[in-house]
């Protein structure tokens, strides 16, 4: 299944946690060669029963008629906005929940930034009857209030990580810190494909889902791989799971092409981060006020794995920014990292004021509200419409109801593009 | 292997190790303080270089940390600073393996370990870097001759522990308890179950995590530790004093008088294991 | 189809409105029969893509773990909480909005209530490119906030409804005001099978996909039909898509049931309506705490309908109530009052109370916030195991997001069986 | 067919028919206001019995219906209203299906119907009662010798306009617009267009929805109406009362006047429509 199984790809990957860690982390790898790998007691067979029943996988891939027009291309949407809970979030929180069921693991802790993650993590142990306590920065927790609400009515606690400026890089911290007091009975549920290994590999095969059932379809629908796939990335795991299936794919169609506009000869893959409000750093402040980690980021040693990472010359971290709390993160999944270095995925970044337009048009356009870290993808398709070539699919990796408050305050205070009158929510307000 | 660290463990006495953050709450004060728990009868003096996301660390020392960065510490300056402080015992530099990775010019661990050698450093404690990923850094310990110290932790058992103990230079960490740093009011039934496990080992164990009085400090020698480290006991003082904005030298002599309490406990501990096995 | 082509439904139904509009009816009934009925110009294909496609059907029948163990008996969940815009809602949308497309209109109308069938038509709309307005009361859209900013995001106007009491009823009135004004060119939406002939037969045939697909998803997985389907019912429209594929179904598994303890001829339907604070009803004020009309109301005529409905003994129209938006109103879709009256569906009712603590349930003990009108059915479940049989069918007819705020606030006001910790909703307030 | 609601369009004047809610804004008034526009020139006055849901009124007359449902009317208390007037010109009822409907112990039109003629109630107009569902009531009417006057929309054309000739008794109210009640500052041409549609049919045809002034009365007589349906405007006037809490006689006279402006306006049309064909 992998060629990674050192965990390391490339320079990227390895383990980087505190000893007491490491015999959990061995067990974890252990179980995940079993169950996940090998399927051992049909591990696998009743993660994907789950995935369908409770999940409501598959999820479709919709032609998108208006951005097709708009673009001149045939744009595809990976609905995992339809996904139980709202984003793909879902498909590792509930694989790693039932992992830990099978490991005897008796609690589940998580770090969430955006909420996505955190709810997904929720859902899944409510359903799996697992104790759950989730990890939540206290800024986060002021702008996704609605995600905090979800997870405690799913009977998760929440504990609000005050460090720093309380976003998804301190709540990992914090949560594992929790970790390494309870280690013994307690499995961390990380959320991207961040961490120490086996969780890039791990999370990215729970993942995987997307871009195989993706792949099935395009083909079903258009006799042929696309030119290109799209997917914002924070961490990178709706990013990975969309292109892992794709990463040695050759372009079937591409031999064929009678337009020879856009001679492929494989699947592009473009990776979309957030640019906040600046690609500038102030190293000063120690703050970068975007997430481009991909496009800006240095080598360096984070949260378990060495990968790219937004810091200052020193080697301390920086605070991350951006519009959605879900992309706020200064690192990267390490495949990730790689993937970019050897020239496979392009890291490219669209900046606050162009996720929010997208996120308005596809509103408008297409009826389908998105997560303002899918909205980053979007964003890009506006302004790069000729790079994506003749068919590509664009991973909606969430809804964007969690986003609504951000939104209206964020387009009050700008001049954008898309035509909102806004004077209905301020009715709406009294 | 440094010199002094084998020293120290060799000399019969149980060692006494204090933790403080450089830097904390300030360049100047943060030497004074140094200086004071030498004063109080250090052996080693564990020296925090503050990191922006201290995974392993608890509260008190993530405050601490948060002190020294805003301060303006920096690798550079922490290098100043060991070079500053007029102080004989060893100095084991403690941080996380980012900030030894990115200094100078090329990443890697060399650049970092060269220089702490020039400025005196006799070995490293790094929490996020077990022993799985410390071929480069132990090269370059080896290189410059600083003792790497690793962590034993109450889950470290089995042939994990054995390959680990391959590897061992100076002395081994042992967390007395799983979790995060801080000073605790009760000392943790896991240490003697550590301290048995690793009973048959000859390397110097210093226990850390938690311990608070000078009765721990002397439960703990008892129970067979070749020295304990003290963290955020001490940390706390510091805490106390930046908060009620004492005098530097009021701080300092709580901060040596709080060393003295723990040194004596251990030597109590160890003098009651002496007699115990003198008579 | 439908043994009911005259519109009637035993003594209901009928055709109730204004002369205007009598000839839009019959244009709309013309096109209901050739293009729902028999497929003209594909149309029925179209919807059904569209509805895969976009609106993320089939929705999983999922076996409810936790609830199963708890009431002895086994119980699944038809999850229409996972269709687009999270509720049933689109399916009849979609349905109506493509239909006007079909006949050439050009601007779509529609009230709401709870909200979701104003944001299902919104995303329709917007997914089929028509101008849409939304009609709601003003203390529904004070209620449903986030369901006002999704409808304006998706490109709709929406006009508040001041009369009244400003809910469901008010907002019916004025979209038929609006429709009377605008016929012409404009298709009204009604959201559920109440109104005047075609819709409740049409909006029933729109939503029947739901007890379709769960028919067939309940033979897969136990090679028998449930001995019962239950619903909640505001207009009726989640209840009659849920139960039309049964009514006429005989139970095969009854023959050779050894237990002999649910002996049934054939699958009963269960309507659960709003029971509001109380069933008694305050005539001198017009006011009816509940919306029960199934259970408590008379015969009569509204909205273009002969049904039961909650009104004085002059005929004058009572207020509803009920902690959920949309189960609020004091009327009911003829077909069901019909079905009610001769046997066929057996009408219950749940009281807010008893609604709000079965809300708590499912979302603990199954990870699935559910709407609060889905959550009447689950709180009949809890109060009537026995009455289900062995195996039952419980249409989760929407997901509870949008009721996040109303149930922190209901819930504060009361002593509920179910442990809810409140803390974490006051402390992320702050 | 009432004989009184024949007589007036048998006179060969065009008819003025003047509508206000019964017991807008409260009993006593209300009994004043309508008389008040039977002076003002009224043929035949239709009187709105409120119901709670009145889906083809406009602002002005659901506002009268609130203020009149508040002061305490129902169906019972109509009557009680109808016999209490004192006015010679034929009444019809305006009101909604269900109120009918639910009239009387046993659901069903004839109970209500039978009250109505008993009170003298000339006839019936139910805006939500097409054709297609007005049998039992027109059988009610037919039994009480009411006339169940029907209303022809814009939209009633073709087949669906010759069905509902064969049944039309007393007169038709011809809509004058699409949409809801309401004064307008205009004269719809969707009324020349239904007039003209309608010219062939015999029966006498009443143009209501939006005759503001004399003036329209006055456009709408000339292109062929044979009478006019006045309500909003003079609501407005009733509403203004009560608004600012004017005397219940200074109302009546402005209502009274107003009646007199529109009655003068169908007048003029007629006359000049009788001029032309009489020259
Ligand atoms: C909808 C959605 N998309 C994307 C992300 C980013 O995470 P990742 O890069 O791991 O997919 C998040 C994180 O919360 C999310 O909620
Ligand atoms: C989730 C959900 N269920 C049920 C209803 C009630 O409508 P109906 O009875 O037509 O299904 C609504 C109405 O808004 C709803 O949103």
């Amino acid at each position: 299944m992998s060629t990674d199984s050192d965990g390391k790809f490339g320079a990227y990957g390895g383990q980087y946690v505190p000893e007491a860690l490491m015999p959990a982390i061995e067990e974890l790898r252990d179980a995940y060669e079993r169950y996940v790998l090998e399927n051992e007691d049909g591990f696998m067979d009743e993660f994907r029963e789950r995935l369908a029943d409770f999940g409501g996988r598959p999820t479709p891939l919709q032609h998108a008629e208006q951005l097709s027009e708009r673009y001149d291309t045939a744009v595809y949407l990976k609905r995992e906005d339809l996904l139980h809970g709202g984003a793909h979030k879902l498909n590792n929180a509930l694989g790693q929940v039932l992992l830990a069921k099978y490991m005897g693991k008796e609690r589940i802790i998580a770090e969430t930034g955006a909420g996505q993650h955190g709810t997904a993590t929720a859902m899944a142990a409510a359903h799996l009857d697992m104790p759950c306590e989730i990890f939540m920065g206290s800024t986060d927790i002021t702008r996704q209030r609605p995600n905090v609400f979800r997870m405690r009515l799913n009977g998760a606690e929440v504990n609000p990580v005050t460090t720093g400026r309380g976003t998804l890089k301190e709540a990992i911290s914090e949560t594992m810190r929790d970790w390494a007091t309870n280690v013994e009975d307690t499995h961390y549920v990380i959320g991207s494909i961040v961490g120490p290994d086996p969780f890039p590999r791990m999370v990215r095969d729970f993942q995987s889902v997307i871009g195989r059932e993706a792949r099935e379809q395009i083909k079903a629908k258009t006799g042929r791989l696309p030119d290109s796939v799209v997917a914002c990335a924070g961490g990178g795991s709706n990013t990975m799971g969309a292109f892992h299936e794709f990463v040695d794919s050759a372009d079937p169609s591409s031999a064929d092409k009678s337009s020879g506009q856009h001679p492929r000869d494989r699947v592009d893959l473009i990776a979309v981060e957030a640019g906040g409000s600046s690609l500038d750093v102030d190293e000063k402040a120690g703050v970068a006020p975007n997430s481009a980690t991909l496009s800006t980021g240095e080598e360096g040693v984070l949260h378990g794995a060495r990968t790219k990472l937004l810091q200052d010359s020193d080697g301390q971290i920086m605070e991350s920014h951006s519009v959605s709390a879900g992309l706020d993160y200064s690192g990267v999944g390490p495949e990730l990292a790689h993937l970019v270095d050897s020239g496979r995925v392009d890291a490219v970044n669209v900046d606050d004021e162009a996720a929010l337009e997208a996120f308005h048009r596809l509103s408008r356009l297409e009826g389908i509200i998105p997560a303002l870290e899918s909205a980053h993808a979007f964003g890009y398709l506006e302004e790069n419409p000729e790079e994506v070539g003749d068919v590509t699919v664009v991973n909606l990796s969430g809804r964007g109801d969690k986003d609504l408050e951000t939104v209206v305050e964020e387009t009050e205070k700008r001049d954008l593009d898309v035509d909102v009158d806004m004077s209905v929510f301020r009715e709406a307000e009294r | 292997m440094s010199d002094a660290v084998d020293a120290v463990f060799e000399s019969g006495e149980p060692a006494f190790i204090p933790y403080l953050v450089a830097g904390d709450p300030d360049y100047e004060a943060s030497i004074e303080y140094v200086e004071a728990i030498e004063r109080g009868g250090a052996d080693v003096i564990e020296l925090g270089l503050p990191f922006s996301e201290p995974i392993a660390e608890g509260s008190t020392i993530q405050d601490a940390i948060v002190r020294s960065l805003e301060a303006g510490m920096t690798p550079e300056q922490y290098f100043d600073f060991v070079e500053d402080l007029d102080v004989d015992v060893p100095l084991v530099c403690m941080t996380y393996y980012n900030l030894i990775y990115q200094y100078g010019p090329d990443q890697g661990p060399r650049a970092f370990v060269e220089r702490a050698a020039a400025a005196g450093i006799a070995g490293l404690v790094v929490p996020d870097l077990p022993a799985e990923e410390a071929d480069p850094l132990r090269a370059a310990c080896d290189e410059f001759g600083l003792d790497l110290i690793f962590i034993v932790a109450p889950t470290t058992k089995g042939e994990r522990l054995e390959r680990m103990m391959e590897h061992v230079s100076g002395y081994v960490y042992v967390q007395a308890r799983l979790g995060t740093t801080g000073a605790r009011d009760d000392v943790s039934d896991q240490t003697d179950e550590s301290l048995a496990r690793l009973a048959e080992w000859s390397v110097p164990k210093a226990v850390g995590f938690g311990i608070k009085t000078g009765d721990h400090a002397e439960r703990i020698v008892s129970a067979g530790a070749d020295g304990i480290i003290v963290g955020s006991a001490l940390v706390d003082i510091v805490a106390d004093g930046a908060d009620s904005d004492d005098p530097t030298e009021a701080v300092a002599d709580r901060l040596e008088a709080k060393a003295r309490e723990l040194k004596d406990g251990a030597l109590a501990g160890a003098g009651l294991a002496a007699a115990e096995s003198v008579e």
